[in-house]
């Protein structure tokens, strides 16, 4: 059951991997970057989890002794926000790059875009 | 226990939205897709105990969706996908290596209690007792402190803007750097034009 | 001394926001150049003091240092030797920038960007916390990709969209390998981190695959061998200053040194660990070397030589984590191998910047990239072509130059530890870069002008020259001034990694 | 292509955007007394400003925030939270809560937290300033992108 979660959650990595490396399309390497972004930030809420946890904020009435005994890991969700945010910050400058490319070249396709060797 | 099989139930439409995204040859239909697997991720987030998250995830997809249109909305790409045979050598090594990914992440979960696994779902370093061999960390000192220390009764935003305030910076130059990155690659011209084509 | 250790981050974020909101007003435009030369001047006059101090851990926030609920920032021998390398190089480039960039529009955003990117490889080198790593890793990253693309010229931008996807999959690596880190210990701090994972048990699966996930995401950031695809791209397509630093920093700064970072102080030497980094220095050594032979674009060249020279470092620092997991380890001998590994490093950003500048200078002069459209450039660029010949010189290992000492000491320290294989193969890949940079002197340098634009090649601007001549003297001096270096920088830099510094290792156990 | 969208849109807009821009104000200043906080509140408010943009068409909503207004914006929001850390120092070091150090306020309350609030609103401008100028920029380069399709476009397309 547990485990069944976090599997689920790779393979929603493991989806997004794929499409970033096997697929030659710019939009849908930008589709895959997303979908791994999706699964990490899952991944750092999973393991703050705690069973029938409640959210980490003070509610009127409640004291923080409660909370503490209470309330899911508040840490993992201050990194997954930043993680949102690098996640919006990297869409961002991909789109610009994606229609500078599709400027220079008429394509989104990678094969066609392809001057430079590795 | 109920709400566990609907957090399952929610990743397995995300993961159903994912494989849509990647696999869909319409490019409108895969951004649409990706965007309903990150609204579900967002309900993920609120079953989960954490509203804070929820509402970033909802409002950023919103955003990253206008974007990812506007990216795509005038532009049609009229080629299909071209494959080589060099393509499919990598996406088998790809396979290859998420395979090796698999078995690495199911003997990381399950090698059973006290083998240097991680901690089952729903266990987390939080719930131990001071005295276990591994203590719970900062985390137990920000939900029980924040309020004394800090004054915020959000400790998300106690930790996020109080405790790790340093991580806050950086986050808001991640975004600077991005939109000032945004800037540069959509400049018309990088280069001046007398410099560009020199004496011909 | 404490509170300055802040201000090497403070300072070129806040000249960045500066520059930008100064762009938005007509007379203030000018200034942005001088405000962010002064920013990273101030940083290095910080980053020498801070040599002449003790090892500082500093609380940000005030929240420690008893407990570690805050984030801790830690400046030790490794932390003070890349802090000193990074805004050394970044002031040159900006030197270097100041007429190369006139050609662009828009250099605001160029100031800006190459600013933030530098207070972040200076926040990656501080940080005493594995999440804050992670996001100063990041804003170094993104404003590395957006200065690959700088020129929006089609090449460029490729090469920044796919030095961008990879970048992004290396980040994701690390970042997944910090979540399973996290959720053993429960703790982002270092030195906690460390003492905690020794208690979970070290060889744990969970542990490895946070090790293999690590490990790779640097090598990706790295350009290590089987993740070097990115490298010879976007290197070679960023403006001649960003280049220098991408190539002689960046990579160290997020790739390497976080590498021994982890390997050293956060999972703790281990044969296994040791063994990947032996074997990926090894790799990246060897090819990096052999695809450098056959290039004839001059930037090109550089950028595999770059994976070729990392490849000596990564295989010093996993010689050493050998050394340091044997039985009874010989802490002197590892020592040694990590003395020479970042007497290298150091080295390598110089030499490496020195060459990626000269070539941009002869770019701007040439129109060119081709070796074969040179020629001749000796008689007519005499300051560019002395300083491409030092670091020439110094890139191939010939005595005396800096070079020449650090391979040294890898080898010795290789055959010492009972490595012979490893050593031979170092000093074939030494010779086989120096036949590659005979090609260069040969063809740009030497000979008869190939074309009219070779031919009237003039002088780069002052300002340029200067930039490089003041590496090429670093270059001669620091391989004379082995020794005091050595003493007072390198030997402290490998100490904090041995542990003998105590700062990471120990110093925040509960 | 005229400005803009029908004027249905266009009066819902102005209607809706007002609310919206409002609402992410509120998110952002209540941050640390329930969810959200300032980046969902400075996106929330760049959403409303998306949405004239998108409703008005590019040039009409450059009467109201040009780029070099979010440029200037966007910089004033980061350096004034980078100020917040460093007028720390003042009371004791590098981003500490100097606020918080001279009173914290009731705990629930909208005046709590010291410098949590004041955090929020600089993160509100900074994010709000930066993802709409980004998202100008995004728009100017819209046709151009487009044209060099040769033709691949139907007219009218455009959203």
């Amino acid at each position: 059951m547990s485990t069944g979660i976090y599997i689920l959650a790779f393979a929603v990595l493991l989806a997004g991997l794929y499409a970033i490396v096997a697929k030659k399309n710019i939009v849908k390497i930008i589709v895959g970057l997303l979908a791994v972004d999706y699964a990490l930030n899952l991944m750092l809420v999973l393991v703050g989890y705690r069973t029938g946890g409640t959210p980490p904020i003070l509610v009127e009435g409640q004291t923080p002794a409660k909370l503490a005994a209470a309330a899911v890991d508040p840490l993992p969700q201050a990194m997954v926000l930043t993680s949102i945010v690098i996640g919006l910050g990297l869409t961002a400058l991909m789109v610009a790059l994606g229609i500078r490319l599709y400027e220079r070249y008429g394509t989104f396709d990678t094969n066609r875009i392809r001057r430079l060797r590795g | 226990m109920g709400m566990e099989y609907l957090v399952l139930m929610l990743l397995g439409v995300m993961l159903a939205a994912v494989l849509i995204a990647v696999e869909t040859r319409d490019l409108l239909s895969s951004v649409i897709a990706i965007g309903a697997a990150g609204f579900a991720l967002s309900v993920i987030f609120l079953l989960l105990g954490a509203p804070d998250l929820a509402i970033t995830q909802v409002v950023v997809e919103t955003i990253a969706l206008v974007l990812l249109i506007r990216l795509i909305v005038t532009r049609r790409d009229t080629t299909g996908e071209t494959e080589t045979p060099r393509d499919a050598l990598r996406t088998a090594l790809v396979m290859l290596a998420g395979g090796v990914l698999i078995c690495g992440v199911y003997f990381a979960l399950a090698g059973g209690p006290g083998k240097g696994t991680i901690p089952p779902f729903g266990q987390p370093v939080l719930g131990h007792k001071a005295g276990d061999e591994v203590p719970p960390g900062a985390s137990a000192d920000y939900l029980a402190k924040s309020a004394e220390q800090t004054g915020a009764a959000n400790v998300v935003m106690a930790v996020m803007l109080d405790y790790r305030a340093y991580d806050t910076l950086g986050e808001a130059t991640i975004i600077f750097v991005a939109i000032l990155g945004t800037y540069a690659v959509l400049r018309r011209f990088g280069r001046r034009k007398e410099t560009k084509e020199p004496e011909q | 001394m404490m509170p300055f250790v802040p201000l090497l981050v403070i300072l070129p974020l806040g000249a960045a926001f500066c520059v930008v909101a100064m762009a938005q007003v007509n007379w203030m435009r000018r200034l942005t150049a001088p405000l962010a030369i002064a920013a990273v001047l101030a940083n290095l006059v910080i980053s020498a003091m801070l040599l002449g101090f003790g090892d500082i851990r500093f609380f940000v926030g005030g929240w420690g240092p008893e407990s570690a609920i805050g984030i801790e920032l830690v400046c030790d021998g490794l932390s003070k030797l890349m802090a000193v390398t990074i805004n050394l190089v970044a002031l040159v480039a900006f030197v270097f920038a100041v007429p190369y960039m006139r050609r662009f529009t828009k250099v605001w955003l160029f100031d800006s960007l190459l600013l933030l990117m530098i207070g972040a490889m200076n926040g990656v080198v501080l940080a005493g916390d594995l999440f804050n790593l992670f996001v100063f890793l990041e804003i170094a990253a993104i404003a590395s990709y957006a200065l690959v693309a700088f020129g929006c010229e089609a090449e460029e931008l490729e090469a920044a969209f796919k030095y961008m996807v990879l970048g992004t999959v290396g980040s994701a690596f690390i970042l997944l390998g910090v979540t399973i880190i996290y959720s053993l210990t429960g703790q982002l701090n270092m030195a906690m981190v460390h003492s905690l994972l020794g208690k979970v048990g070290p060889g744990g699966p969970a542990v490895l695959l946070a090790a293999a996930l690590l490990l790779s995401g640097l090598a990706l950031k790295a350009a290590m061998v089987p993740f070097h695809a990115w490298l010879p791209d976007a290197h070679p397509s960023a403006p001649a200053p960003i280049s220098a630093m991408l190539s002689g920093v960046l990579i160290k700064a997020s790739g390497v040194y976080v590498m021994a970072r982890i390997v050293f102080n956060v999972l703790g030497a281990s044969d296994r660990l040791a063994v990947i980094l032996m074997a990926m220095g090894t790799l990246s050594m060897l090819i990096g070397v052999l695809l450098a032979v056959g290039q004839w674009d001059i930037k090109r060249l550089l950028a595999y030589h770059s994976i070729s020279q990392m490849g000596y470092v990564v295989l010093a620092i996993g010689a050493a984590a050998q050394v340091a997991s044997r039985p009874s380890p010989d802490m002197a001998l590892a020592g040694l191998c990590l003395f020479g590994g970042l007497f290298h490093l150091f080295n390598h950003a110089m030499f490496k910047s020195l060459l990626f500048l000269s070539s941009g200078s002869i770019e701007q002069q040439t129109g060119t990239r081709e070796l074969k459209k040179m020629g001749g450039l000796a008689r007519r660029m005499k300051v560019t072509s002395f300083c491409c010949r030092v670091g020439a010189l110094s890139i191939s290992g010939v005595p005396p130059f800096n070079g020449f000492f650090s391979k040294l000491i890898i080898i010795v320290a290789l055959v010492l530890a009972g490595h012979e294989v490893l050593a031979a193969l170092a000093v074939f890949v030494a010779l086989v870069t120096l036949i590659s940079f005979i090609k260069v002197q040969r063809y740009a340098l030497e000979g008869a002008a190939a074309d009219d634009r070779a031919a009237n090649a003039v002088e780069a601007p002052v300002l340029m020259q200067a930039a490089m001549v003041v590496l090429a003297v670093i270059c001669i001096v620091s391989g004379l001034a082995i020794v005091p270096l050595g003493e007072h920088v390198l030997g402290p830099a490998a100490d904090a990694l041995l542990g003998a510094g105590r700062l990471l290792s120990t110093g925040g156990a509960p | 292509m005229s400005e803009g969208m029908t004027p249905i849109v266009k009066n819902a807009a102005r209607l809706v955007s007002g609310f919206i821009a409002v609402f992410g104000i509120y998110i952002a200043l209540t941050g640390h007394i329930s969810p959200g906080g300032g980046f969902a509140g400075g996106v929330i408010l760049a959403a409303a400003a998306v949405l004239i943009v998108l409703a008005f068409g590019r040039a009409a909503a450059e009467r109201i925030f040009t780029p070099s207004q979010c440029h200037l914006w966007d910089a004033a929001g980061a350096g004034l939270f980078l100020a917040v850390a460093v007028i720390g120092y003042f009371s004791g070091g590098f981003f500490v809560n100097f606020i918080g150090h001279i009173s914290k306020g009731q705990v629930g309350k909208l005046f709590s937290g010291g410098t949590i609030l004041v955090s929020n609103l600089f993160i509100l401008i900074k994010v709000a300033a930066g993802l709409v100028g980004a998202f100008l920029a995004l728009s100017a380069f819209r046709r151009m992108g487009a044209d060099a399709a040769g033709g691949a476009i139907e007219g009218g397309q455009t959203a």
